[in-house]
Protein backbone atom coordinates (compact mmCIF):
# COMPACT_ATOMS: atom_id res chain seq x y z
CA UNK A 1 0.00 0.00 0.00
CA UNK A 2 1.05 3.96 -0.49
CA UNK A 3 0.78 6.42 2.20
CA UNK A 4 1.70 9.79 2.21
CA UNK A 5 4.06 11.14 5.08
CA UNK A 6 4.31 14.60 6.49
CA UNK A 7 6.60 15.66 8.95
CA UNK A 8 6.42 18.95 11.09
CA UNK A 9 8.38 21.22 13.63
CA UNK A 10 11.44 19.69 15.46
CA UNK A 11 10.74 16.44 12.93
CA UNK A 12 10.92 17.97 9.68
CA UNK A 13 14.08 20.01 11.22
CA UNK A 14 15.97 17.10 11.93
CA UNK A 15 14.55 14.47 9.51
CA UNK A 16 15.31 17.31 6.54
CA UNK A 17 11.87 15.70 5.29
CA UNK A 18 8.91 17.88 4.98
CA UNK A 19 6.44 14.75 2.92
CA UNK A 20 7.27 11.62 1.00
CA UNK A 21 5.24 9.24 -0.49
CA UNK A 22 5.72 5.83 1.60
CA UNK A 23 5.44 2.19 -0.13
CA UNK A 24 4.73 -0.53 2.34
CA UNK A 25 4.28 -4.15 2.81
CA UNK A 26 0.55 -5.36 2.09
CA UNK A 27 -0.17 -5.90 5.60
CA UNK A 28 -1.89 -4.85 9.06
CA UNK A 29 -0.28 -1.42 10.13
CA UNK A 30 -0.03 0.60 12.97
CA UNK A 31 1.30 3.71 13.84
CA UNK A 32 3.59 2.29 16.21
CA UNK A 33 4.54 0.05 13.34
CA UNK A 34 5.22 2.50 11.19
CA UNK A 35 7.04 4.61 13.63
CA UNK A 36 9.61 1.45 13.96
CA UNK A 37 9.51 0.53 10.16
CA UNK A 38 11.17 4.43 9.81
CA UNK A 39 13.17 3.95 12.67
CA UNK A 40 15.36 1.48 10.95
CA UNK A 41 16.70 4.38 8.33
CA UNK A 42 19.37 5.09 10.94
CA UNK A 43 19.76 7.08 14.25
CA UNK A 44 18.55 10.32 14.07
CA UNK A 45 15.10 8.71 12.81
CA UNK A 46 15.11 5.99 15.87
CA UNK A 47 15.69 9.43 17.87
CA UNK A 48 12.70 11.38 16.76
CA UNK A 49 10.29 8.40 16.48
CA UNK A 50 10.91 6.22 19.38
CA UNK A 51 13.09 7.89 21.41
CA UNK A 52 12.51 10.16 24.75
CA UNK A 53 10.60 12.91 22.66
CA UNK A 54 6.96 12.84 22.45
CA UNK A 55 5.47 12.16 19.37
CA UNK A 56 1.95 12.91 18.29
CA UNK A 57 0.70 11.68 15.24
CA UNK A 58 -2.56 12.27 12.85
CA UNK A 59 -4.23 10.03 10.43
CA UNK A 60 -6.23 11.84 7.57
CA UNK A 61 -5.75 14.93 10.04
CA UNK A 62 -7.42 13.25 13.04
CA UNK A 63 -5.07 13.18 15.82
CA UNK A 64 -4.68 9.43 16.88
CA UNK A 65 -2.91 6.99 19.15
CA UNK A 66 0.25 4.65 18.94
CA UNK A 67 -2.25 1.47 17.89
CA UNK A 68 -4.24 3.42 15.49
CA UNK A 69 -4.77 1.34 11.81
CA UNK A 70 -2.98 2.73 8.92
CA UNK A 71 -4.86 2.37 5.18
CA UNK A 72 -3.80 2.42 1.78
CA UNK A 73 -4.06 5.99 0.88
CA UNK A 74 -4.02 7.58 4.34
CA UNK A 75 -2.36 10.73 4.72
CA UNK A 76 -0.03 10.10 8.09
CA UNK A 77 1.56 12.92 10.20
CA UNK A 78 4.28 12.66 12.40
CA UNK A 79 4.80 15.86 14.78
CA UNK A 80 6.05 17.22 18.58
CA UNK A 81 3.33 18.28 21.32
CA UNK A 82 1.31 21.46 19.41
CA UNK A 83 2.54 24.79 20.93
CA UNK A 84 0.19 27.33 19.62
CA UNK A 85 -2.33 29.69 20.99
CA UNK B 1 -18.65 29.95 12.75
CA UNK B 2 -15.63 30.97 11.39
CA UNK B 3 -12.13 29.82 11.05
CA UNK B 4 -9.21 32.23 9.54
CA UNK B 5 -5.80 30.74 9.62
CA UNK B 6 -3.91 34.02 8.30
CA UNK B 7 -0.08 35.72 7.86
CA UNK B 8 -1.59 38.90 8.67
CA UNK B 9 -2.77 41.06 11.61
CA UNK B 10 -6.14 41.12 12.52
CA UNK B 11 -8.72 44.37 13.24
CA UNK B 12 -9.95 42.62 16.91
CA UNK B 13 -12.37 45.20 17.48
CA UNK B 14 -14.10 44.58 13.60
CA UNK B 15 -14.18 41.15 14.16
CA UNK B 16 -15.70 41.13 17.71
CA UNK B 17 -18.51 44.07 16.53
CA UNK B 18 -19.28 41.46 13.37
CA UNK B 19 -20.22 38.92 16.18
CA UNK B 20 -23.01 40.57 17.70
CA UNK B 21 -23.74 43.74 15.43
CA UNK B 22 -27.39 43.05 14.19
CA UNK B 23 -28.07 40.14 16.42
CA UNK B 24 -30.75 41.20 19.26
CA UNK B 25 -30.47 37.91 20.88
CA UNK B 26 -26.85 38.48 22.15
CA UNK B 27 -26.50 39.88 25.53
CA UNK B 28 -22.65 38.70 26.12
CA UNK B 29 -19.73 38.56 23.82
CA UNK B 30 -16.49 37.26 25.37
CA UNK B 31 -12.73 37.24 23.51
CA UNK B 32 -9.55 35.96 24.05
CA UNK B 33 -6.49 37.46 22.16
CA UNK B 34 -3.10 36.06 22.59
CA UNK B 35 -0.41 38.15 22.33
CA UNK B 36 3.69 37.29 21.87
CA UNK B 37 5.75 38.21 24.62
CA UNK B 38 8.97 39.42 24.73
CA UNK B 39 9.91 36.96 27.33
CA UNK B 40 9.28 33.09 27.89
CA UNK B 41 10.73 30.62 30.78
CA UNK B 42 12.86 33.19 31.52
CA UNK B 43 14.45 33.61 27.75
CA UNK B 44 14.44 37.02 25.81
CA UNK B 45 12.59 36.52 22.95
CA UNK B 46 13.10 38.65 19.92
CA UNK B 47 10.95 37.04 17.26
CA UNK B 48 8.33 34.03 17.10
CA UNK B 49 7.64 31.51 13.95
CA UNK B 50 4.49 29.71 13.80
CA UNK B 51 4.36 26.57 11.67
CA UNK B 52 0.86 25.12 11.39
CA UNK B 53 -0.80 21.79 9.42
CA UNK B 54 -2.43 23.50 6.37
CA UNK B 55 -5.70 21.07 6.37
CA UNK B 56 -5.69 19.62 9.47
CA UNK B 57 -5.49 23.22 11.78
CA UNK B 58 -8.97 24.34 9.65
CA UNK B 59 -10.49 21.07 10.44
CA UNK B 60 -9.53 21.02 14.37
CA UNK B 61 -10.53 24.42 14.92
CA UNK B 62 -13.91 24.46 13.24
CA UNK B 63 -13.89 20.84 15.83
CA UNK B 64 -13.19 22.85 18.73
CA UNK B 65 -16.16 25.45 18.01
CA UNK B 66 -18.17 22.63 17.45
CA UNK B 67 -17.46 20.63 20.39
CA UNK B 68 -18.06 24.41 22.34
CA UNK B 69 -21.56 24.52 20.46
CA UNK B 70 -22.71 21.16 21.31
CA UNK B 71 -21.76 22.14 24.92
CA UNK B 72 -22.89 25.54 25.51
CA UNK B 73 -25.83 27.74 24.43
CA UNK B 74 -23.56 29.88 22.16
CA UNK B 75 -24.71 31.99 18.97
CA UNK B 76 -21.28 32.64 17.46
CA UNK B 77 -18.03 31.77 18.01
CA UNK B 78 -14.76 32.90 15.51
CA UNK B 79 -11.49 32.03 15.84
CA UNK B 80 -8.45 33.46 14.08
CA UNK B 81 -4.71 32.40 14.34
CA UNK B 82 -1.59 34.07 12.67
CA UNK B 83 1.28 31.96 11.23
CA UNK B 84 4.50 32.94 9.78
CA UNK B 85 6.90 35.54 11.48
CA UNK B 86 5.98 37.83 14.75
CA UNK B 87 7.58 40.04 16.63
CA UNK B 88 6.91 40.93 20.67
CA UNK B 89 3.82 42.46 21.26
CA UNK B 90 1.94 41.20 17.97
CA UNK B 91 -1.26 39.32 18.10
CA UNK B 92 -1.42 35.57 17.95
CA UNK B 93 -4.79 34.63 18.27
CA UNK B 94 -8.52 35.52 18.76
CA UNK B 95 -11.21 33.38 19.81
CA UNK B 96 -14.44 35.49 20.51
CA UNK B 97 -18.05 33.84 21.19
CA UNK B 98 -21.44 35.23 21.61
CA UNK B 99 -24.25 34.03 23.25
CA UNK B 100 -27.47 35.21 25.39
CA UNK B 101 -25.49 34.86 28.74
CA UNK B 102 -22.14 35.48 30.27
CA UNK B 103 -21.45 32.02 31.87
CA UNK B 104 -22.10 30.40 28.93
CA UNK B 105 -19.88 32.83 26.71
CA UNK B 106 -17.02 32.91 29.34
CA UNK B 107 -17.14 29.03 29.34
CA UNK B 108 -16.88 28.23 25.50
CA UNK B 109 -13.96 30.95 24.86
CA UNK B 110 -11.83 29.14 27.58
CA UNK B 111 -12.51 25.83 26.77
CA UNK B 112 -11.43 26.71 23.20
CA UNK B 113 -8.68 28.41 24.05
CA UNK B 114 -7.57 25.23 26.47
CA UNK B 115 -8.36 22.94 23.32
CA UNK B 116 -6.49 24.63 20.30
CA UNK B 117 -3.40 25.14 23.04
CA UNK B 118 -3.45 21.31 23.29
CA UNK B 119 -4.94 20.20 20.02
CA UNK B 120 -4.88 22.57 17.49
CA UNK B 121 -1.54 21.72 14.59
CA UNK B 122 0.41 24.88 15.67
CA UNK B 123 4.27 25.00 16.59
CA UNK B 124 6.52 28.05 17.57
CA UNK B 125 9.89 28.46 17.93
CA UNK B 126 11.35 31.55 19.39
CA UNK B 127 14.29 33.39 18.40
CA UNK B 128 16.49 34.13 21.05
CA UNK B 129 20.09 35.69 21.57
CA UNK B 130 20.81 32.10 22.48
CA UNK B 131 19.30 31.50 18.95
CA UNK B 132 16.50 29.52 17.73
CA UNK B 133 14.22 26.93 19.48
CA UNK B 134 11.21 25.18 19.37
CA UNK B 135 9.14 25.81 22.36
CA UNK B 136 8.25 23.11 24.27
CA UNK B 137 4.37 21.94 25.10
CA UNK B 138 3.35 22.55 28.65
CA UNK B 139 1.92 20.58 31.05
CA UNK B 140 -0.34 23.32 32.40
CA UNK B 141 -1.78 23.36 29.74
CA UNK B 142 -2.87 19.77 29.59
CA UNK B 143 -4.22 20.43 33.32
CA UNK B 144 -5.81 23.13 31.90
CA UNK B 145 -7.77 21.38 28.89
CA UNK B 146 -8.01 18.23 31.47
CA UNK B 147 -10.66 20.40 33.63
CA UNK B 148 -13.06 20.09 30.75
CA UNK B 149 -13.30 16.71 31.70
CA UNK B 150 -13.59 14.75 28.17
CA UNK B 151 -11.68 12.02 26.24
CA UNK B 152 -9.16 12.56 24.06
CA UNK C 1 -6.37 50.89 35.65
CA UNK C 2 -9.30 52.87 34.43
CA UNK C 3 -13.29 52.80 34.92
CA UNK C 4 -15.89 55.07 32.83
CA UNK C 5 -19.41 55.97 33.64
CA UNK C 6 -20.77 57.51 30.38
CA UNK C 7 -24.12 57.59 28.17
CA UNK C 8 -22.06 57.61 24.95
CA UNK C 9 -21.03 54.36 23.16
CA UNK C 10 -17.65 52.99 22.93
CA UNK C 11 -15.29 51.42 20.96
CA UNK C 12 -14.68 48.64 22.57
CA UNK C 13 -11.59 47.70 19.55
CA UNK C 14 -10.05 50.58 20.68
CA UNK C 15 -10.26 50.12 24.19
CA UNK C 16 -9.07 46.53 24.13
CA UNK C 17 -6.13 47.97 22.06
CA UNK C 18 -5.22 50.30 24.46
CA UNK C 19 -4.89 47.57 26.93
CA UNK C 20 -2.06 45.89 25.22
CA UNK C 21 -0.19 48.31 23.33
CA UNK C 22 3.37 48.73 24.33
CA UNK C 23 3.44 46.22 26.97
CA UNK C 24 5.53 43.51 25.60
CA UNK C 25 4.74 41.80 28.54
CA UNK C 26 1.36 40.98 27.45
CA UNK C 27 0.35 37.49 26.60
CA UNK C 28 -3.26 37.31 27.54
CA UNK C 29 -6.25 39.75 26.81
CA UNK C 30 -9.35 38.68 28.08
CA UNK C 31 -12.78 41.00 27.32
CA UNK C 32 -16.78 40.71 27.86
CA UNK C 33 -18.84 43.14 26.17
CA UNK C 34 -22.74 43.31 27.99
CA UNK C 35 -25.46 43.93 25.40
CA UNK C 36 -28.77 44.78 25.44
CA UNK C 37 -31.31 41.74 24.17
CA UNK C 38 -34.64 42.30 22.72
CA UNK C 39 -36.11 39.74 25.03
CA UNK C 40 -35.55 38.95 28.96
CA UNK C 41 -37.57 36.51 30.35
CA UNK C 42 -39.85 36.27 27.74
CA UNK C 43 -40.57 40.05 27.44
CA UNK C 44 -40.31 41.76 24.53
CA UNK C 45 -37.53 44.92 25.22
CA UNK C 46 -38.11 47.39 23.35
CA UNK C 47 -35.72 49.90 25.14
CA UNK C 48 -33.67 50.18 28.82
CA UNK C 49 -32.61 53.04 30.74
CA UNK C 50 -30.04 52.93 33.07
CA UNK C 51 -29.93 54.64 36.48
CA UNK C 52 -26.52 54.47 38.48
CA UNK C 53 -25.53 56.25 42.11
CA UNK C 54 -22.86 58.84 41.19
CA UNK C 55 -20.02 58.52 43.15
CA UNK C 56 -20.57 55.49 44.76
CA UNK C 57 -20.28 53.37 40.87
CA UNK C 58 -17.40 54.74 40.35
CA UNK C 59 -15.92 53.84 43.46
CA UNK C 60 -17.53 50.08 43.65
CA UNK C 61 -16.16 49.37 40.03
CA UNK C 62 -12.94 50.75 41.43
CA UNK C 63 -13.01 48.35 44.07
CA UNK C 64 -14.16 45.29 41.82
CA UNK C 65 -11.01 45.86 40.24
CA UNK C 66 -8.74 46.03 42.90
CA UNK C 67 -10.09 43.11 44.30
CA UNK C 68 -8.85 41.17 41.10
CA UNK C 69 -5.68 42.74 41.16
CA UNK C 70 -5.11 41.44 44.66
CA UNK C 71 -6.51 37.91 43.63
CA UNK C 72 -4.22 37.53 40.37
CA UNK C 73 -1.61 38.16 38.62
CA UNK C 74 -2.91 40.72 35.82
CA UNK C 75 -1.39 44.19 34.11
CA UNK C 76 -4.14 45.67 32.89
CA UNK C 77 -7.94 46.37 33.57
CA UNK C 78 -11.12 48.18 32.24
CA UNK C 79 -14.33 48.84 33.29
CA UNK C 80 -16.44 50.91 30.87
CA UNK C 81 -20.20 51.20 31.95
CA UNK C 82 -22.80 52.86 29.59
CA UNK C 83 -26.28 54.93 31.53
CA UNK C 84 -28.98 56.02 30.57
CA UNK C 85 -31.37 55.37 27.41
CA UNK C 86 -30.17 51.98 25.62
CA UNK C 87 -31.89 50.15 22.57
CA UNK C 88 -32.05 46.63 21.68
CA UNK C 89 -28.34 45.13 20.32
CA UNK C 90 -26.65 48.30 22.18
CA UNK C 91 -23.56 48.35 24.19
CA UNK C 92 -23.94 48.30 27.98
CA UNK C 93 -20.90 47.10 29.41
CA UNK C 94 -17.18 46.43 28.81
CA UNK C 95 -14.74 44.93 30.96
CA UNK C 96 -11.32 44.06 29.85
CA UNK C 97 -8.06 42.65 31.67
CA UNK C 98 -4.87 42.07 30.48
CA UNK C 99 -1.86 39.66 31.70
CA UNK C 100 1.00 37.48 30.69
CA UNK C 101 -1.32 34.56 30.87
CA UNK C 102 -4.30 33.41 29.64
CA UNK C 103 -5.86 31.28 33.09
CA UNK C 104 -5.92 34.52 35.04
CA UNK C 105 -6.79 37.05 33.03
CA UNK C 106 -10.12 34.44 32.21
CA UNK C 107 -10.63 34.26 36.18
CA UNK C 108 -10.06 38.23 36.52
CA UNK C 109 -12.53 39.07 33.69
CA UNK C 110 -15.25 36.84 35.08
CA UNK C 111 -14.57 37.96 38.75
CA UNK C 112 -15.22 41.60 37.75
CA UNK C 113 -18.56 41.15 35.53
CA UNK C 114 -20.10 38.57 38.84
CA UNK C 115 -19.27 41.37 41.17
CA UNK C 116 -20.32 44.30 38.94
CA UNK C 117 -23.44 42.09 38.64
CA UNK C 118 -24.08 42.15 42.05
CA UNK C 119 -22.00 44.55 43.73
CA UNK C 120 -21.92 47.85 41.51
CA UNK C 121 -24.82 50.21 41.87
CA UNK C 122 -26.76 50.63 38.50
CA UNK C 123 -30.65 49.65 37.67
CA UNK C 124 -32.28 48.78 34.71
CA UNK C 125 -35.90 49.27 33.34
CA UNK C 126 -37.30 48.05 30.39
CA UNK C 127 -39.61 49.28 28.36
CA UNK C 128 -42.04 46.26 27.34
CA UNK C 129 -45.44 46.37 25.23
CA UNK C 130 -46.85 46.27 28.75
CA UNK C 131 -45.35 48.92 29.91
CA UNK C 132 -41.79 49.95 32.03
CA UNK C 133 -40.65 47.60 34.63
CA UNK C 134 -37.51 47.27 36.77
CA UNK C 135 -35.50 44.51 36.32
CA UNK C 136 -35.43 42.48 39.03
CA UNK C 137 -32.18 41.21 40.18
CA UNK C 138 -31.56 37.15 39.35
CA UNK C 139 -29.94 35.02 42.21
CA UNK C 140 -28.03 33.05 39.28
CA UNK C 141 -26.15 36.40 39.75
CA UNK C 142 -25.44 35.74 42.89
CA UNK C 143 -24.51 32.20 42.77
CA UNK C 144 -21.97 33.43 40.24
CA UNK C 145 -20.71 35.60 42.52
CA UNK C 146 -20.59 33.24 45.23
CA UNK C 147 -18.43 30.94 43.37
CA UNK C 148 -15.47 33.19 44.14
CA UNK C 149 -15.69 32.89 47.90
CA UNK C 150 -14.93 35.92 49.63
CA UNK C 151 -17.21 37.56 52.25
CA UNK C 152 -19.93 40.34 51.36
CA UNK D 1 -27.46 65.18 64.03
CA UNK D 2 -28.15 65.88 59.88
CA UNK D 3 -27.42 62.77 57.65
CA UNK D 4 -28.19 62.82 53.86
CA UNK D 5 -30.69 60.61 52.16
CA UNK D 6 -30.56 59.20 48.38
CA UNK D 7 -32.80 56.90 47.11
CA UNK D 8 -32.51 54.80 43.79
CA UNK D 9 -34.95 52.95 41.17
CA UNK D 10 -38.13 51.66 42.29
CA UNK D 11 -37.66 53.40 45.48
CA UNK D 12 -36.70 57.26 44.54
CA UNK D 13 -40.21 56.31 41.66
CA UNK D 14 -42.28 55.21 44.51
CA UNK D 15 -41.53 57.20 47.54
CA UNK D 16 -41.12 60.28 45.06
CA UNK D 17 -37.70 61.14 46.72
CA UNK D 18 -34.37 61.21 45.50
CA UNK D 19 -32.40 63.17 47.73
CA UNK D 20 -32.89 64.90 51.07
CA UNK D 21 -31.65 66.04 54.52
CA UNK D 22 -32.37 64.39 57.16
CA UNK D 23 -32.31 65.99 61.04
CA UNK D 24 -32.27 62.75 63.50
CA UNK D 25 -32.15 62.74 67.52
CA UNK D 26 -28.85 62.59 68.81
CA UNK D 27 -28.95 58.76 69.45
CA UNK D 28 -26.71 55.59 68.75
CA UNK D 29 -28.61 55.16 64.74
CA UNK D 30 -28.18 52.28 62.99
CA UNK D 31 -29.97 51.51 59.07
CA UNK D 32 -32.29 49.36 60.57
CA UNK D 33 -33.74 52.16 63.26
CA UNK D 34 -32.89 54.58 59.86
CA UNK D 35 -35.23 52.37 58.14
CA UNK D 36 -38.32 52.21 61.02
CA UNK D 37 -37.88 55.87 61.76
CA UNK D 38 -38.46 56.40 58.06
CA UNK D 39 -40.90 53.87 57.50
CA UNK D 40 -43.08 56.00 60.18
CA UNK D 41 -44.47 58.42 57.38
CA UNK D 42 -46.42 56.25 55.87
CA UNK D 43 -47.89 53.27 54.03
CA UNK D 44 -45.55 53.54 50.79
CA UNK D 45 -42.74 54.51 53.54
CA UNK D 46 -43.41 50.87 55.30
CA UNK D 47 -43.72 49.06 52.14
CA UNK D 48 -40.54 50.26 50.62
CA UNK D 49 -38.43 50.38 53.37
CA UNK D 50 -40.35 47.42 55.91
CA UNK D 51 -42.31 45.33 53.66
CA UNK D 52 -41.50 42.63 51.32
CA UNK D 53 -39.09 44.25 49.57
CA UNK D 54 -35.10 43.43 49.46
CA UNK D 55 -33.43 46.78 50.37
CA UNK D 56 -29.92 47.49 50.40
CA UNK D 57 -27.77 50.43 51.77
CA UNK D 58 -25.38 52.62 51.34
CA UNK D 59 -23.39 54.51 53.82
CA UNK D 60 -20.91 57.19 52.03
CA UNK D 61 -20.55 55.00 49.17
CA UNK D 62 -19.85 51.38 50.70
CA UNK D 63 -22.58 48.53 50.83
CA UNK D 64 -23.82 48.10 54.12
CA UNK D 65 -25.90 45.54 56.37
CA UNK D 66 -28.79 46.70 58.41
CA UNK D 67 -26.92 46.83 62.04
CA UNK D 68 -24.48 49.43 60.38
CA UNK D 69 -23.79 52.24 62.33
CA UNK D 70 -25.13 55.95 60.74
CA UNK D 71 -23.02 59.01 62.29
CA UNK D 72 -23.63 62.92 61.72
CA UNK D 73 -22.50 63.98 58.38
CA UNK D 74 -23.08 60.23 56.70
CA UNK D 75 -24.59 60.03 53.22
CA UNK D 76 -26.83 57.18 53.60
CA UNK D 77 -28.14 55.58 49.79
CA UNK D 78 -31.41 53.11 50.38
CA UNK D 79 -32.24 50.72 46.54
CA UNK D 80 -33.25 47.84 45.09
CA UNK D 81 -30.48 44.82 44.81
CA UNK D 82 -28.52 45.90 41.76
CA UNK D 83 -29.11 45.05 38.34
CA UNK D 84 -26.08 46.77 36.11
CA UNK D 85 -23.98 44.73 33.62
Amino acid sequence: MIIKLFYFARLKETLKYSTEDLNLPDEPMTVLKLKAFLAKRGDVWGEMLMGKLKVRAAINHELVDDNASISNGDEVAFFPPVTGG
Amino acid sequence: MTVRIQTEDFDAGFEISQLHKNHKDIGAVVSFIGLVRDMNDGDAVSQLTLEHYPGMTEKSLASIINQAKARWNIVEALIIHRVGTLQPSDQIVLVTVSGAHRGEAFAACEFMMDYLKTEAPFWKKEATPQGEHWVEAKSTDDAARERWGMGK
